[in-house]
């Protein structure tokens, strides 16, 4: 987290600067089936955030040296745009789309099916074309509904959102302001139907109450946007590619 | 890439096709697929635009920085055009450093923006010898259904026209649009069952022969030219392709005219 | 990594043992291994430490560095954690850049670090505007034999707290002891036979699922989290690790203080 | 192109500044097999240009990913030595180098007869020892005679050769200053026997008939440098290595 | 070799700065088995540099085109820690690692019976964590005991150790006043059983009878040093890991 | 690489031929194959050598780079030596990254050349502190025959020995000739057929065991040595081939005088 203190963040009657109430997501819009060229895809608008993914596979995973024998392996990238930012960000990997493409992986290989399809590869693109706050929850969120579209069998969606702290009060769904000056960023990706926790990171300054508190939001979040992704995917089955 | 065999079926359906003068989709041999052209579309771009070409979708996005200027041109901002070919856009492709075809897509459309003189390079200097603008134009390809060059190219010169310069932002005066001045399309042809055609999609480039891409100005003027991919043509077969390529140009200026102000 | 028969059969092993509450190596759920913490054992570096925790050996060493500070924070010196998880550490890495389980491993204790706000970066400052001290903390893991997170978190933060601000050989004055104000501590919970046990073993990393590390601050708060590998967690199964953690930080915590002065 | 128009670049009666009419090329010189390490080798002088090319194969192409069922790869390296330039050229592959190696490989591709080779490489190595200006039309020029010298089957030899425009006139065959301060380039790999054109890149300012003028001066280039290519090719097999 | 001349190494009794004869070590320490996790290991003091070295293998060699057929390939890193010298150094690899670990690689492929695994590939990982001077011999001594230690067959086992000039005077074993500041430095890796040398490098400026008592100097340093690492491999045996 | 068969047979040869003294090129053990030194052949380098040494061929260019002095050294120009074993030299060669047969080969010809002193340093100033001249040496190997160190080496003094300090293009004064006052000369032995000989060839590399290269200056003195590859020697043997060296060392250097003025 950013700098502490000195940023107002609240207005006096206890909403937030863009006005939504302390447990209140900013919008979020959702379609699938965006992409022509991919087995699966989806976008997910979240906030001033927009990220694509795109799904590959099951294909032959190769070289074999990357292969496991009784499982697919799921290939990630999670890629910030080079005009996805106010600064523009040089192409390629960095050491925190690296680390954001590990832990996204890890948590969809909790839910995908990975032992159907062993010797296999996913590939899961993640492209982030506006980044406001909390792109790798949006991502999250987006992958889940692209491998849906591409048939692939998951126990279920996960859903990314985030809860955190600003003047000392727990918020959900930080935006760019809160999470630059706030004190507590807390990722999570969720199954909404099992209540399994899949994804998690934090940083800043929680205490166990409050950690409690953001745990609390970030499920309530979580299980409206399930909502969205599901009515996506109906949405693509009953229309066709709804680009 | 090592499975050729199914290119070698494609190859053949494609010739028998051409014989009776048709294509794989339907379409004529100079026939363009449908496009889709939105322009600001991205939020944190100075200039954005989305192409939706058949299967094709790219988007371009442009932003602006500072820079010291050239020795040689004191006065005078610059341009930088990258491309990203990334795996997103097609099974075909594989992450790691830039591919040879991500830097030839690059590099040809920015030559087409830049032989063509549509920047008013004079208009991005801030302070002369200490401080010009940079833009930085980023070509980022998310699906590939064929046909590439036209679609970036096409997305690159609607960004530029969309494009505000953040002078605000920067504390260095306040914002104005980027001056672009003229708009150069580009128009690609690919020897298809042994003739050139234009706008080939992804089967017709996969069964396909050598690529022919060349920019024209708005007075017609040819300002680049790339031949790519195995194969050869001959001095009349570009006079013909030439000829369509100037009607289509046209067209497709109109469509950006029609969207940008 | 293709061999996958051996953690197969090592699994059935762990989810028995488990059932009777019991540990391939004989600890009990919650039980840490034991550890030797040395500090101010490496020569060339101004701080320095070593943890051998079971089978794992991390060496951490400080480095400073003179730098232009940020231009939001002209009177703050500034922090860097780099891990290096090189072949030398266990015949399962290999050489090349940093993998994604190297940059995951700096960038977890880079946070724990940071979060806490242990170090008075005011106290670092030599010139404002000009020149401040970097803080350089490397983490050379020499030996994996698991839980390598904590052992390189306890590595740093006594390495940090050993560290002395080079300022004579610098020619900016004096040297002084680094300001480190807190003694944030992470703790790792792994899922080992289907429960989560606290500072698993190699055998039981290979065998087990997903991974929780937290890092807990003087006052209890929490600063740092990170769920990885393949796995999912419920809320009450957090609530019970956390509390584990609280206790296990502060006995590690005071074998830092024994350690530094 | 560079800048435009104030530096002059012809003469008052019409020729240019070091002499030449219009379409009239700078001085060629080629010798065949000069490299004892490679299978085929060709040296090119042009102007002041300088190019070796190292021709290896027909090979096992490995890794096995790269390998093409029904006809060899063209591995093709275009590179300019640290000290072939004005100012150093720092050693590696940069985005020019990886552009002309692409362009030439698909040039050469198109002559030779890949197809009696399939599953093969053939590395063509071209480095430029001095660069004067259209490096690039002497690589190709160069591998074509080294590819004949190595014994590899072709349809016919292809040439480099590049004309342009200058204060508003087509010339044959820029040199430095015009490559500089001219107004159009326009490179071609020419096949003479078949009059097909096999490379082909432009940048600047042409207009329809500007082009043709251009295309006509670079087929009439393009012939007499045939020629030479199969004097330095004849002479190989006459007198052993020429070196 | 640094600077030249002007800055006093030799005391005015013909003793060193530090106090040692010209024919002198600096004080060596050798360990065995010192990392858990690897196959066979060492650690090194020798002067104020610190060593440890990791040995894995035989294993298989892969990718496989890295197999030799008649042998084992020994795949031999050199690398100097991040706060192992006064300047904090970048980490991964640089040219001057590079070549250390390719002529180190070669000395230890002469002692080791390479010939008893072919197609296979043994791991030494030689990291620098303290540098003085002479890194490179100790990063030998320690491997040559992390190789046995590992139970890996050798004709003998290797020494690192150097000598050089100061002052015009041939000195054993430099320190980094000496390196700094010296005439010559000539390390070498001796196989102290058989008189043979493995590992030799030069720069500086040495006379022919320079060069002769520098090489008696290395061979009578070699001597010590090989009956301290015959002592750790001992203690080894003796007494397990003497961590 | 994996193709072993044919080393296996070529060392059985070697070694008979060995046994009577003979070499597979029916050389006599010390004797060195032919070799052409062209001098100042190539366009755009401020000096440069192209050295024909049997089946190997080498071009060195020297182009020069104003730089601010090092902190310690303010009056003093420095050198850089670079060296490219790129895949156009042999068959054996990948294209890639630097291998560690390039940066040796780098390194040992650049030491041989630094340590002699033969470049004056200070020669090279333009403005104490502020300004000073690199030279910067390319070695460019064409054509692999074998004993390229030595070939390199020779390229390398050849090519500095012909350099202009190109002042007047730079705009700080008029060109003068780089000032070189000594000739280093590297000589390389190889183990063949169970003996060292002078100047091995390609098929006697392949066939052979290490390798030992000798920096010799103009008064005899050493100034670089490095052992390479697989293999050991003794002693009495290195004192045998430095006696060798001495002599060959002697005829190079002529020969560079005579080719320079």
């Amino acid at each position: 987290m950013g700098g502490y203190g000195d940023v107002k963040l609240l207005n006096d009657d206890g909403t937030r600067l863009d006005g939504r109430a302390i447990d209140e997501m900013r919008p979020v819009e959702i379609r699938a089936g965006v992409l022509p060229a991919a087995d699966g895809s989806a976008y997910v608008k979240h906030g001033l955030n927009e990220a694509i993914v795109a799904v590959y596979g099951p294909m032959e995973a190769h070289p074999r040296r990357i292969q496991l024998q009784d499982q697919a392996v799921l290939d990630v990238r999670y890629n910030m745009a080079p005009f996805s930012t106010s600064d523009r960000i040089r192409p390629g990997f960095n050491r925190r789309s690296r680390e954001i493409s590990k832990v996204t992986a890890e948590a969809l290989a909790s839910v995908v099916l990975v032992e159907r399809y062993p010797r296999s590869k996913i590939r899961v693109e993640i492209e982030i074309l506006s980044a406001e706050a909390g792109t790798r929850c949006v991502g999250i969120t987006a992958a889940a509904v692209a491998l849906a579209d591409a048939g692939i069998p998951m126990r279920d969606l996960i859903v990314g959102v985030a809860a955190g702290k600003v003047e000392d009060t727990v918020v959900l769904d930080l935006d760019k302001a809160e999470d630059n000056y706030g004190q507590a960023d807390l990722p999570m990706g969720i199954m909404p139907a099992t209540g399994e926790i899949a994804f998690m990171q934090m940083d800043g300054d929680l205490s166990m109450d409050e950690l409690n508190t953001a745990i609390e939001y970030c499920f309530k979040g979580a299980a409206d946007i399930y909502e969205l992704q599901k009515a996506a995917l109906k949405d693509r089955y009953d229309g066709g590619v709804s680009q | 890439m090592s499975t050729q065999t199914v290119p070698q079926l494609l190859r053949q359906q494609l010739a028998i096709l051409a014989e009776s003068d048709q294509r794989i989709d339907g379409r004529g041999r100079w026939e363009m697929r449908d496009i889709d052209l939105e322009v600001g579309c991205l939020y944190n771009a100075e200039g954005s635009a989305k192409v939706t070409w058949g299967d094709t979708v790219i988007y371009a996005g442009v932003k602006f920085e500072i820079r010291t200027p050239y020795d040689d041109r004191p006065a005078q901002g610059s341009l930088m055009c990258g491309s990203e070919l990334r795996p997103v856009a097609h099974r075909k492709y594989d992450p790691g450093p830039p591919s040879p075809e991500s830097i030839e897509l690059g590099r040809v459309v920015d030559r087409g923006i830049r032989e063509s003189g549509c920047i008013d390079m004079a208009n991005l200097c801030i302070v002369p010898g200490e401080k010009v603008w940079m833009v930085v134009l980023d070509i980022h390809v998310l699906s590939d259904g064929g046909n590439l060059f036209d679609a970036a190219g096409l997305a690159a010169i609607a960004a530029l026209r969309n494009a505000t310069v953040p002078a605000a932002r920067f504390d260095v005066g306040e914002d104005y649009q980027l001056p672009v001045s003229l708009t150069p399309i580009m128009t690609t042809f690919t020897r298809v069952g042994g003739r050139l055609v234009y706008d080939a999609n992804e089967e017709e480039e996969l069964g396909g022969d050598e690529r022919v891409s060349v920019t024209l100005g708005d007075t017609g003027a040819m300002h680049s030219m790339q031949k790519g991919l195995k194969g050869t043509f001959t001095p009349p077969e570009l006079a013909e392709i030439l000829d369509v390529a100037a009607e289509h140009c046209k067209n497709l200026r109109e469509l950006v005219d029609s969207k940008v102000n």
